[in-house]
This record gives C-alpha cells, sequence and structure tokens, in this order.
C-alpha cells in the first residue's frame, strides 16, 4: 500500500520537477518550450497539493480541488498564452523570447 | 501748529495735478493749442493763489510777536508704519516754502505763456504741456513739504518729470540718452537721500519737518552721540540726505547730467534746470538747516566747500563751452554752488544767519535772471535754429528786445548794481568772508569768472561778426517776448526786496546792509571779467584762440568738463556692464542654472544605469527572480534562525 | 506494488522532464511532457484520486498537449531543431536550480513529517459533485463559480488577442 | 455669499459651460464672463469684509467654514480669510481677468487654453483661501500641474524644456513642503487624536525650538523655490520667457506670491522660533537675490529675461521683508507682492502685446516704438516707472515699507543687508530706463516691418484695469496698509 511511500518522496520529486521546470523556464529560447516548462511547474505543485490532501487530510477533498482549479487555470493560461504567441508571431515572425525585448524602459 | 485759514493752499499744487490728469487723458484729442492754454489758465489760478498765500503770510499774518510762523495749513496721514513714524502729506508753510511758491509759480507761468510761442506746431504741444502741469505740482509738493518723506515722494516726481521733459523729442537718441542719464544720476543721489532718511528717522523717530527741526526738541539730540568711523550717526545721516541734495542739485560730482539735460526744450531747461528743481537740493538743504546746524555742524561745513569748489570748477568750464545752453547749464551749477558755499557758512540766530538769508536770496534772484537767460537764448534758437556759440552773431540788430533782455540777465547774474545778483551776491561774500577766508577768495574769483563768461556769451551772440544764416533771424513771437519782459523787470528790481526782513534761519527778521567794502572789490572785478570779454569777443579775433592754446592742456581738460564724464562712463560701461552685469548674467546661465541642469543630469544618468535591469529579457527577470528566492530563502532558514 | 509503482512513475517524470527541457526538436518536447503528464497522472491514481487523475489526463494531455503541438505546427517547421542553449546561460541556469532544489530538498529531509493520518479518502464522485457544489463547510460552489468565468475570459481574450487585425 | 467656497464654485462652474462651448467667441466671453463674476466676487468680498470688521469683529480669520473631509487623520477644509489673503485673492482675480482679456485672440486650442488657466486659477484661489495646510499643498499642487500643460503647448521657444525644468523644480520644491508640512502635523499636538493641519491650531501647539528648526528650512525652502529664492530662481527666467502671455501674467503675478504667502503664513507663522534663528542664512540669500537679479537684468536682451530677472529682484524683496520680521516690513512684503503682482502682470501683458506686432523680443532689434503704438508705449512707461518704485504707484509704497522696516532693525548686519537692498532701486532704475530707451524711444527702426496699430479694445482694458489699481494703492495706501497692519498682528506677535 501507499503506507510504504513516505510524503518525502514525493515532496522530492515534486521539488525536482518543479526546478526542472524553472530551468526550462530559464534556458528556453521558444516560447512554446517555456510555456512547456510552466505547465512542468504547474503539475510539480498539483502532486505537492494532491500528496498532502492524502496523507494528512483524507477526510476533505481540498488539495483535490485545488489540483483541479490549477488544471483549470491551466488550461486558460495555455489558452491566452497560446493566443499571444500566435499574434505575436503574426507581428515579428519570430517566438524567441529574446527578440521579444519591447517592453523595456 | 495747525491753521485753517490757509488750508486753501493745498489747492495750489492739486489743481496742477488736475490739469495734468485732463492734459494728459485727453491730450490726443484736444487741439494743441487748447491744451497749452488750459496749462496755462489753471497755473494763472494756481499763480494767483500763491501770491495771496505769500500777501497774507507775510504781510498780515505769518507773524506773531516778530517771529514767522511755521503753519501747517494742511495735514492727512498718508502711510503709517508704526504708531509713532508716519508719513503725513501735508502743507507747511514758512518763510522759504512760501517764498519757493512764488518763486516757482512765476517762472513755470512765464515757461508756460513763453512755450506757447516756442513750442507752437511741434508734435507732442499737448504731452509737453501735460508734463509741465506734472512739474509743476510736483515741485510745488516737494516745497509745501511737511514730512521729509514727502519731501521724498515729490523729489522722485520732480526727477521723473525733468526725465520725462528731457526725453520730450524722444526720436533724437542724444535726447534719451540724457534724459536716462538725469535719471540715474539722480536716482543714485536719491538712494543716499533714502538711506539718510532711513538713518535719521531710526534715531529720531519722526519724518516730521517741525519735530526734526525744533531747534529746542529731542530730535536734535539724539543720534549725536553715537558715532561710526568717526562721525556721528547725525552726521552721516545728514551727509547722506545732501548727498541727494547734491545729485538734484547738480554738485560735484553728480553733476554731470545736467549739461547734458540740455537737450531738453529750452523752455524746460529754464523752468526746471535753472529755475527750480536744481535749487531743490538748496531748498532741502534749507529746510534742513537746523538739524545740520545743530547736530551735524561737520557735515555743513562740507557742504560749504562742496558747493565753493563746484562753483569754481563749474564756473572754468562754462569759460571754455560753445553750445550756449551748456554754458548757461554750467553757469547754473556754479551759481548753485554759491548758495550751498552761503548755507555751509551761515549761522544760526541774528545777523550770524545771514549766509542762509543770502542763499535764500540768491536762489529766488538766480530763478529770475537765469529763467530769463534761458528764455532768451531759446529765443535765440528759435531765430537761428543753432545751440552753437560760434554760428551766431550780430543779432543785436535782428532781435532787439532778446538784446536787452539777455543784457539785463547778463548783469544781474555778473552782480553789476543795482540789479539783482548784485545784492545776493554781495551778501554771500560777506556772510562767507566772515567765516572763511579760503572760501572767500574763491568765490571772489568765480564772481569775475561768471562775468566773463556770461559777456563772452554775450558779445558772441549779439555783437561779433553777422554770420550767414538760412532764413533771415527774426524776432519772437509776443508770448516769448512777454515772458522776456516780465523776467527782465523781475530782475531789474527783485534784488531791492530787504530779505533779511523775510527769510532767515531762526524765522526772526533782522536788518541787513550791504558792505561795501566787500561789494566794491566784487563790482571790480566783474567790470574786469565783463572787460576781457569785451575785448575777446566783441568782434572777432584770434585773441581767445592764442589764449586758449597758450592755456594749452588746462583749457582742453575744462573744455572735455575734466574727463568727468569719460570716467563716469568708464565706470558704468567697463565696470558695472562689461564686469558685474555680463559676468551675473553669465554666472547665472552657466553656473546657477547649470547645477540646476546637472542634478537633472545626474539623476538622469543614474536612472539610464538603473533601466539596464530592464532589459526586457523576460528570462533575465525569471533568473533573477528565482535566485532572489533561493537567496532568500536560504537567508532566512540559516542566518535568521533565533 | 504501490511502491514499484511510484518508483516507476517518478523515474518517468523525472526523465521526460529533463527531455522536455533539453530536446531541440519541439515536437519531441511536446510528446515527452505528454509523458510526464500522463505519469502524473498515474501518480493520483496511486493516491486513489481516479476523477482527478482522469481530468489530468483529459484536460492536460488531451486538451492543453494539443493545444501546445497546434501551436508548434502553426509557428514552426516540424522538422526545425531549436538552436542548442549557450553554455553560460545554461550553467546559470543550473546552478540556480540546483542550489533551490538543494535547500528545498535538504528542508524537507530536515522536516520532522508527523505520521500520516492513513485515513481512507472518499474521493467518490458523489462526494467531488457535492463538495463542487456545496457552498456550506469544505463547499467550492464560488471558486468553482470564478474559475467558470475566469475560463469565459480567457475564452473571449484569447479570441480576441488571436483575432487578425485589419490593417 | 459670504462663503469662500463661492471662489472655488466660480471657476468650476466656468470651466464646466466651458467644456460645452463650441465655438472662439463662447470660449472667450463664457471665460471673461466667469472672471468677470469672480472679480466682482472678490469686490464684495472685501466689501463684506471691511462691514465685518467695522462692525467689531476681531477674529483673525473671518467668514470662516469647516467642511470634514477625512475625519480619522483629521483634516477639515477649512476656509477662512483676513486682509493678507483677501488682497491676495483681489489680486488674482484681478490678474486673471485681465489675463484672459489677453488672451482674447488665442488661435491655437482656445478652448483648452482657457481650461487650464482657469484651473490655474482655481488652485490659486484654493491655496490663497484655506487655511488648513493639507487642502492649502492640495491646491498648491492644483496650481503647478496647469502650469506644465500651458507652458508646454502653448508656450514658444524652449517650452518644453522650461517646462520641464518649472515643474520639476516646483514639485521638488513641494516635496520638501510636504515633509514640512507633515512635520508640522506631527507635532500639532501632544494628544494623537488631536493632530491637526488647521493653521490656527497648529499656531497655539508649542513645537520645540529643536524641532522647529528642523522644519523651517524646508517649509522655507519648499516655499521660497516658488519665490524665486537664490539659487533655486532659475526656472523662472526660462518659465516665463517661455510661457504664453497670460500664463506668464498669472505665473509671474500671482504663482510667485503664493511663494511668498506660504512663507508668511506658514514658515513664519509657525515656526516663529526657528525662524528668528535662522533668518540670518535666508537674509543673507535674498539680499543676494535682490542685487543679482537686478544685475543680471541689466545684461539681458530678451524682454521677457528682463522681466523675469526684474521678477527674481522684485520678489527677492517679498521674502526680505518677510525676514525682517517686524510690523512694517512685513506690510511692505505683503504690499510688494500685491504691487509686484500687478506690476509684473501689465509688464508681461505689454510685452505679450508688443510682441504680437513686432514679432521679436530682442531690444536690439526695436527701437521707437512709442511713435507707433503710443497707448502700449505709455502703458509700458508707466510699468517701468510702478517697478523703479516711483511715488504715486504701488511699487514705491511696498519698497518703503519695506526698507523703513528693514532698517528699524539696530544691529549693522541688518542694516548693511538693507543698504544692500536699497541699492536695488539704483540698479532697477538703470536696466528699466534702458529697456524704455532701447525699446520705445530713440528713432523709428525701420528696417524692420512691425505691424502697426496701436492697442485693440480688450488690450487696452486688460492695461487699464491694472494701471488704475496700480495708482490705487500708490496714490493712497492707507486703507489697503491699516487693514494689512490688523491683519498681520497675530504673525508680528508669535514673532516678537
Amino acid at each position: 500500500m501507499i503506507e510504504n511511500i513516505g510524503i518525502e518522496q514525493f515532496l522530492i520529486l515534486s521539488t525536482l520537477m518543479f526546478f526542472i521546470g524553472v530551468y526550462g523556464f530559464l534556458v528556453r529560447k521558444n516560447l512554446i518550450t517555456m510555456l512547456m516548462s510552466v505547465e512542468l511547474i504547474l503539475n510539480a505543485v498539483n502532486i505537492n497539493f494532491v500528496a498532502f490532501n492524502k496523507y494528512y487530510y483524507p477526510e476533505n477533498l481540498q488539495g483535490h480541488f485545488f489540483a483541479m482549479f490549477v488544471i483549470a487555470i491551466a488550461a486558460t493560461e495555455v489558452a491566452v498564452a497560446i493566443a499571444i504567441i500566435i499574434s505575436l508571431y503574426r507581428k515579428i515572425r519570430t517566438i524567441d523570447v529574446e527578440q521579444v525585448d519591447e517592453m523595456k524602459y | 501748529m495747525m491753521n485753517d485759514s490757509y488750508s486753501y493752499t493745498v489747492a495750489i499744487p492739486l489743481i496742477l495735478f488736475f490739469s495734468f490728469l485732463i492734459i494728459g487723458l485727453a491730450g490726443g484729442k484736444l487741439k494743441p493749442i487748447v491744451s497749452g492754454i488750459f496749462g496755462t489758465f489753471f497755473l494763472l489760478i494756481s499763480t494767483a493763489l500763491s501770491y495771496y498765500t505769500a500777501y497774507s503770510y507775510f504781510f498780515v499774518d505769518g507773524k506773531s510777536n516778530g517771529v514767522y510762523q511755521q503753519l501747517i495749513a494742511y495735514d492727512s496721514l498718508w502711510l503709517q508704519f508704526t504708531d509713532k513714524l508716519q508719513i503725513h502729506v501735508g502743507v507747511l508753510l514758512d518763510p522759504i516754502s512760501v517764498m519757493m511758491l512764488v518763486v516757482i509759480t512765476t517762472v513755470s507761468l512765464m515757461v508756460h505763456i513763453y512755450s506757447l510761442g516756442y513750442m507752437k506746431g511741434e508734435v507732442g504741444f499737448s504731452r509737453y504741456y501735460s508734463f509741465l502741469s506734472l512739474f509743476t505740482f510736483s515741485m510745488l509738493g516737494l516745497v509745501l513739504s511737511s514730512n521729509i518723506f514727502q519731501t521724498y515722494i515729490f523729489w522722485e516726481l520732480v526727477g521723473v518729470s525733468s526725465y520725462l521733459l528731457i526725453g520730450h523729442y524722444y526720436e533724437r537718441p542724444s535726447a534719451v540718452a540724457a534724459s536716462k542719464k538725469a535719471f540715474i544720476v539722480t536716482r543714485f543721489a536719491d538712494m543716499g537721500f533714502l538711506v539718510g532718511i532711513l538713518l535719521l528717522s531710526s534715531f529720531t523717530g519722526t519724518f516730521d519737518f517741525l519735530k526734526l527741526t525744533d531747534p529746542n526738541g529731542s530730535a536734535l539730540t539724539q543720534g549725536s552721540a553715537i558715532s561710526f568711523l568717526g562721525l556721528s550717526v547725525m552726521t552721516w545721516s545728514m551727509l547722506l540726505v545732501f548727498m541727494g541734495a547734491a545729485g538734484k542739485s547738480a554738485m560735484f560730482p553728480l553733476h554731470i547730467w545736467l549739461p547734458d539735460a540740455m537737450e531738453g526744450p529750452t523752455p524746460v531747461s529754464a523752468l526746471i534746470h535753472a529755475a527750480t528743481m536744481v535749487v531743490a537740493g538748496v531748498y532741502l538743504v534749507a529746510r534742513l538747516f537746523t538739524v545740520y546746524f545743530f547736530a551735524a555742524p561737520d557735515a555743513l561745513i562740507f557742504i560749504g566747500y562742496v558747493g565753493t569748489f563746484t562753483s569754481l570748477f563749474a564756473a572754468v568750464i562754462a569759460c571754455t563751452q560753445t553750445d550756449i545752453k551748456r554754458v548757461l547749464a554750467f553757469s547754473t551749477i556754479s551759481q548753485i554752488g554759491l548758495m550751498m558755499g552761503g548755507l555751509g557758512v551761515s549761522g544760526y540766530s541774528g545777523p550770524e544767519g545771514l549766509g542762509y538769508t543770502a542763499s535764500m536770496f540768491h536762489l529766488f534772484n538766480h530763478a529770475m535772471f537765469k529763467a530769463l537767460l534761458f528764455l532768451c537764448a531759446g529765443s535765440v534758437i528759435h531765430a537761428v535754429h543753432t545751440n552753437e556759440l560760434w554760428d551766431m552773431g550780430g543779432l543785436k540788430k535782428h532781435l532787439p528786445v532778446t538784446h536787452i533782455a539777455f543784457l539785463i540777465g547778463c548783469l544781474g547774474i555778473s552782480g553789476v548794481p543795482p540789479l539783482s545778483g548784485f545784492f545776493s551776491k554781495d551778501e554771500i561774500l560777506t556772510a562767507v568772508f566772515e567765516k572763511n577766508k579760503l572760501l572767500f577768495y574763491v568765490q571772489f574769483l568765480v564772481a569775475g569768472v561768471t562775468a566773463f563768461y556770461m559777456f563772452r556769451l554775450y558779445f558772441g551772440i549779439f555783437w561779433n561778426k553777422q554770420r550767414e544764416y538760412h532764413t533771415k533771424p527774426h524776432e519772437s513771437p509776443f508770448s516769448m517776448l512777454f515772458a522776456l519782459i516780465f523776467l527782465s523787470i523781475a530782475s531789474t528790481f527783485v534784488g531791492l526786496i530787504p530779505f533779511s526782513e523775510f527769510v532767515t534761519p531762526d524765522l526772526k527778521p533782522f536788518t541787513s546792509h550791504i558792505h561795501w567794502a566787500i561789494a566794491i572789490p566784487a563790482i571790480i572785478i566783474a567790470v574786469i571779467g565783463l572787460v576781457l570779454a569785451f575785448v575777446m569777443y566783441r568782434k572777432e579775433s584770434d585773441l581767445s584762440g592764442r589764449l586758449s592754446g597758450s592755456l594749452g592742456i588746462l583749457y582742453r581738460a575744462a573744455y572735455k568738463k575734466f574727463y568727468i564724464d569719460e570716467i563716469y562712463l568708464f565706470i558704468t560701461k567697463n565696470v558695472i556692464f562689461k564686469h558685474i552685469s555680463a559676468p551675473i548674467a553669465w554666472f547665472d546661465r552657466n553656473v546657477v542654472d547649470n547645477t540646476m541642469n546637472g542634478i537633472a543630469a545626474i539623476t538622469n544618468f543614474v536612472s539610464m544605469r538603473i533601466r539596464a535591469f530592464q532589459s526586457g529579457q523576460l528570462q533575465q527577470y525569471a533568473y533573477v527572480m528565482v535566485s532572489g528566492l533561493v537567496i532568500i530563502v536560504l537567508v532566512a532558514l540559516y542566518f535568521m534562525k533565533t | 506494488m504501490e511502491v514499484v509503482l511510484f518508483y516507476i512513475m517518478a523515474g518517468l517524470i523525472l526523465v521526460f522532464s529533463v527531455l522536455t527541457v533539453t530536446s531541440r526538436r519541439i515536437l519531441r518536447a511536446a510528446v515527452y511532457l505528454l509523458f510526464v503528464l500522463i505519469a502524473a497522472a498515474g501518480l493520483f491514481f496511486i493516491q486513489q484520486f481516479a476523477f482527478l487523475a482522469a481530468v489530468q489526463l483529459t484536460l492536460y494531455a488531451g486538451g492543453i498537449i494539443v493545444l501546445i503541438i497546434f501551436s508548434v505546427m502553426l509557428t514552426s517547421h516540424v522538422s526545425e531543431k531549436l538552436d542548442a542553449v549557450s553554455f553560460k546561460k545554461a550553467s546559470f541556469a543550473l546552478v540556480a536550480c540546483i542550489a533551490g532544489a538543494v535547500v528545498c530538498i535538504s528542508t524537507i529531509l530536515s522536516y520532522p513529517f508527523p505520521k500520516p493520518t492513513n485515513g481512507e479518502v472518499d474521493a467518490s464522485m458523489k462526494a467531488i459533485g457535492t463538495s463542487l457544489l456545496g457552498y456550506k463547510e469544505n463547499g467550492f460552489a464560488l471558486p468553482f463559480e470564478v474559475i467558470s468565468i475566469l475560463l469565459l475570459a480567457a475564452m473571449l481574450g484569447a479570441i480576441i488577442i488571436a483575432k487578425r487585425t485589419e490593417k | 455669499m459670504n462663503n469662500l467656497l463661492w471662489l472655488l464654485a466660480i471657476p468650476l462652474v466656468t470651466i464646466f459651460v466651458l467644456i460645452f462651448c463650441n465655438d472662439k467667441r463662447q470660449y472667450r466671453l463664457s471665460a471673461a464672463f466667469g472672471m468677470g463674476l469672480q472679480l466682482l466676487y472678490s469686490f464684495y468680498l472685501v466689501f463684506r469684509y471691511t462691514t465685518e470688521r467695522s462692525s467689531g469683529n476681531i477674529e483673525q480669520m473671518v467668514f470662516m467654514h469647516e467642511y470634514k473631509w477625512f475625519d480619522s487623520l483629521n483634516i477639515v477644509f477649512t476656509t477662512g480669510i483676513d486682509a493678507i489673503s483677501l488682497a491676495l485673492v483681489v489680486l488674482t482675480a484681478v490678474v486673471t481677468f485681465t489675463g484672459i482679456l489677453v488672451s482674447w485672440n488665442m488661435e491655437k486650442l482656445p478652448k483648452e487654453f482657457f481650461i487650464s488657466l482657469i484651473t490655474l486659477a482655481t488652485g490659486v484661489f484654493g491655496f490663497f483661501i484655506t487655511i488648513d495646510l493639507f487642502t492649502m499643498f492640495l491646491f498648491y499642487e492644483l496650481a503647478v500641474i496647469p502650469m506644465y500643460i500651458l507652458i508646454g503647448i502653448w508656450g514658444s521657444g524652449k517650452k518644453e524644456y522650461a517646462a520641464m525644468k518649472l515643474t520639476l523644480m516646483l514639485m521638488g520644491a513641494s516635496a520638501l513642503l510636504l515633509v514640512g508640512i507633515l512635520g508640522l502635523y506631527t507635532y500639532s499636538s501632544t494628544d494623537v487624536n488631536l493632530l491637526s493641519f488647521n493653521i490656527l491650531d497648529i499656531a497655539n501647539a508649542n513645537i520645540p525650538v529643536d524641532i522647529q528648526k528642523f522644519f523651517f528650512p524646508m517649509v522655507f525652502i519648499g516655499f521660497g523655490v516658488l519665490g524665486a529664492l537664490f539659487p533655486l530662481h532659475t526656472w523662472s527666467p526660462d518659465g516665463h520667457s517661455s510661457a504664453p502671455t497670460a500664463v506668464s501674467m498669472l505665473h509671474a503675478g500671482v504663482l510667485m506670491k503664493m511663494g511668498g504667502y506660504g512663507c508668511l503664513r506658514v514658515a513664519m507663522y509657525l515656526l516663529p522660533e526657528a525662524a528668528k534663528e535662522l533668518a540670518w542664512i535666508f537674509i543673507i540669500l535674498t539680499t543676494i537675490s535682490i542685487v543679482y537679479g537686478a544685475f543680471g537684468a541689466i545684461a539681458q536682451k530678451d524682454l521677457k529675461y528682463i522681466n523675469a530677472y526684474s521678477s527674481v529682484s522684485h520678489c527677492g524683496l517679498v521674502l526680505f521683508a518677510i525676514l525682517m520680521m517686524n510690523q512694517t516690513a512685513l506690510n511692505g512684503s505683503v504690499l510688494q507682492m500685491i504691487s509686484h503682482g500687478l506690476m509684473t502682470a501689465l509688464f508681461f501683458a505689454l510685452i505679450g502685446m508688443i510682441y504680437e506686432r513686432t514679432h521679436t523680443r530682442d531690444i536690439r532689434l526695436m527701437g521707437g516704438l512709442m511713435k507707433i503704438m503710443p497707448f502700449l508705449g505709455v502703458c509700458y512707461m508707466i510699468a517701468g516707472f510702478a517697478s523703479l518704485g516711483l511715488p504715486g504707484l504701488s511699487g514705491f509704497v511696498a519698497e518703503i515699507n519695506v526698507f523703513v522696516g528693514a532698517f528699524m532693525h539696530t544691529d549693522s548686519f541688518h542694516r548693511v543687508a538693507t543698504v544692500i537692498a536699497v541699492s536695488s532701486i539704483v540698479i532697477t532704475a538703470v536696466y528699466i530706463l534702458r529697456v524704455i530707451g532701447a525699446l520705445l524711444l530713440g528713432p523709428l527702426d525701420v528696417e524692420h516691418e512691425f505691424e502697426t496699430g496701436d492697442a485693440r479694445w480688450y488690450e487696452r482694458w486688460a492695461n487699464i484695469i491694472l494701471i488704475v489699481s496700480i495708482a490705487a494703492i500708490g496714490i493712497a495706501p492707507l486703507w489697503l496698509s491699516d487693514a494689512l497692519i490688523k491683519s498681520l498682528q497675530p504673525i508680528i506677535q508669535k514673532l516678537q
């Protein structure tokens, strides 16, 4: 059963996943791949929510619902982000994040 | 002392103020001659009132127990500084102010009438008359002042009317420059006057003439004790007041504006720069004579020396000038110097006050004959259209009336009996002789020089060789001649007035006699001067040229007015403008302003540096955020464990 | 059994996560992400959150990944290889990430977690339904509605942003 | 009718009406009507004020009204006037009205221009009628901000630079000021619940001297920048010369007076002990201001620059007088504010009118204008004479009050400073006569094609109103001076 797995394992897994996502966010130049990294980060968070719900608060479903809402928000975020990326692509024919630096000064 | 029976005197100046307003505001719409007649008419009323005042003051009720009273005929509070220190505007009647009333209104009336002819057809005729009214108003206000600040107020107003009238021909750059110079030089002197008033009032606590000049009052004793740089504060303040007086009265070294002021119309020179405004300084010293005598005797002596020096200095210059109005201007400076000299040596009570009396007497006479001389000069200029002495000559046939009038004026100023100048000059010389021998000899010399340069003028204009004129010279119209005749008669007979019966420093009349021991040498030296001029200038000869050539450098220096103008020009142009003003303007633009701009530039620079953080690189932001977060967490975990 | 499954899932997640962020072919990266998401759904299954796992599979693995793939296809060629990451950038990011991970993991390991309560989770459809629409204690009606408005707004926003502007 | 909010309501309604106007005639008529009404109302207030005083009301401020605004911080918008603020309100009304007359033919965006101008005026009116530091500060800002727009859009020359500089310097000053005001607020009472922004309340609080010495320079400099205190005056030449005519008038005529008024009402009145101790520093600065501005004016060639430097000198005199801290000098400073407001407004109005006809402001390129525009020439001369302190015009009354007051101090420091300040009357005469000579007199420069035509009716009226006010104060100063002295008593008592 699940008792054999400590919560630490879940947490370490999600931590690693989180920082892999962060690494991706920091180094990938393509906006879409950055978006994917964000998805990784969100998922890492989801794993945490669910694990805490399971281990310490089994009587209600808060973590579970939070994870669900995160998924919903991730969906909206992706929708909007992709809309932005596409319109950006139309304007400047690239989705390289380093070229998108109009918003400075 | 209040006296209601004289309260109408306040109307004497005010009528002219209204005249100024009416002519000034409606001037453009009136026919020129109408404004002229308006102005003259208003002045006639004032003159009549003044004569009536003089009559009733001197002969009816001015005296009480044999002493002339100082009457406050009108008084109103104008401005209040503190409960004690107030500026009143009022009318003070005493012998000198009543005398001045007569002088001013008479000369002004003559000038008004004269100008109807002289200025006929000139542009700005209405303007001219409105300014004449303004000037007469201010001058009357000045002499009637009951308060030293009121004097200052009108002092400035006469200054500005003088400015406006000198600059009457404002399209002539020389007139503009002259008016500017006159105003600024007198303004500079007025600064001294103002500081003097401030100093005086801060020690005596009053501006009021009656309180200031009361010989038994407390005002005189205050401030005498405190000394500053070796002189008492009272002396300092009275010297500063004298600075103002010297500016107005063109005493050396503040005389430079007066010769230039001759750029104005000639009647204006007669009124302002000969008869009335320029003697305001003398009047002021006379007005404060008690203060000078009791609280600042050193200042009084100083005035005597300055006056006497100026009179010699100006007389010497007058001998070399060729512009007839300038000769008269220097002669005016010289005569005012004599008056100042007379005041400087005067005592206070009884016959000792002869200097004071003589000085006022001379002021009175001088106003008449100098106005006469200027108006004659105006008449000559009117006829030949030039100011240059050597462009004239042989005019006695063409201008008979002017010729006689000018002769009377010259005799008057030279002190030939029985014309007016003789009596007053004799009294001044007597007073000086008793007090200070050095000053006496100088003034004695001046008397001779005066006769010389006046007759140089006379012979140069009316005798000498007939010149070529563009148009045949003709005698002036009646209005001008009327003024000349009137003033000739006045100059002839005013000398017979027993002045010491009326005007004395302590207000108590005394009787004076002619001191023949001094009078006869004075007449002799005047005649010597006259004869010298006769010899040199009656006919065209090279005598004068030879003489001036032999005097060489001295002559050139005098001709150049001893380079005083150049010194002033150097100071104003090179020192003040180039080395103070322009550097300040530069300093302001480049140092002060650039400091401000520099602060802005530094801010700008710093923000340009800071903005590099805002690169627009999303990943850079994220990187900073992540690493920052890690560091914060690290710090929070391992260093802030408490 | 669960332990084995967990480690398999965890291994998949880590491997494919790393591949997602390092692959130079963008389409492949999307596919790797898909595997990660599926593996995460597996983890939810292990913890008996069947509904959540289903949502994860349909929404994430189904919807979002498809969306991403579409956008990849719209903006780049399938065969296009991304530029290699510069060494400097990668190393800096790596340092920050490893440092972060170390901090977090060491904290996790040093923290004395209490013993799990080991209760049974009632994640049946009924329980989820009542909680989601409940407005009393443990009810999530309000966030549910908020999310629905958010979704609507995002939909509108996405349409407006992506709409071709006429020139 | 004696509710002072009318002074704010009239301009606001005017602005509101202006929004709905739609041609040039309507703009200027409604603006002139509104500000004319304001002028009449301010005269009515004078009348009410004198009747109120003669009926024995000896309150420091009359027509007080309170409007709770922000209860928890005890911010109460309190209005009230005494003779000082009333005089400045009338000044503002006069200058605003004439400013609108002068802008009668404004071509560029007239609607926006009038709206901004009236907004600015509203700020100034508010500033003078409030006796609450917080709202005072608010109105100060309200007056400064439209300035930026007005200079930036309708200005000439380096307008963007000038507008930026002016606004930044005044904003910087207001930052200092805000600190000062908050400081005063914090020490206005020992009880935290009774802290107040009300000037009358703060005046009763005993603020420790050390604290006063900390805040006094902030408040004084904060207001002093607006009053062109050396060396923080540099915004003034650039600002004045770039601003459009009406704005220069309002700015030099009224806005700079806010500086003097603030120094008097806030710095001196509320921080008297510090004022006494620190005055010497500022006396030195203002003395420099006076002479320096005057000398600076001599060397200028642009009419507006000359006048701007002359303003530095004259406003220096205002602050100088305030620092002399006795009745006569303070009275002189208020008179100088009014007098300078009127005459500098007249100057700028005339410069604008002359510029319209000659298209240059360089005095070297002009000459003999008296011949072709006698009315404007005469007005310019009168303005000049007022500026150099000719008796019979307002400048003289103000200056002698200042000098006599300053000279009442018996120590040599004050006396030397006074004598230096007095010397400015000569320097002033020099630059004024220089301008008059170069501009109006002399031969007419025929090389330049000047548009002929003397003043039009609205220009005539603007000038006449200002000249009559100047002459009225100059000829009969007693009524004004007496009223001011009575209102100055509370301040003087604090300073003794």
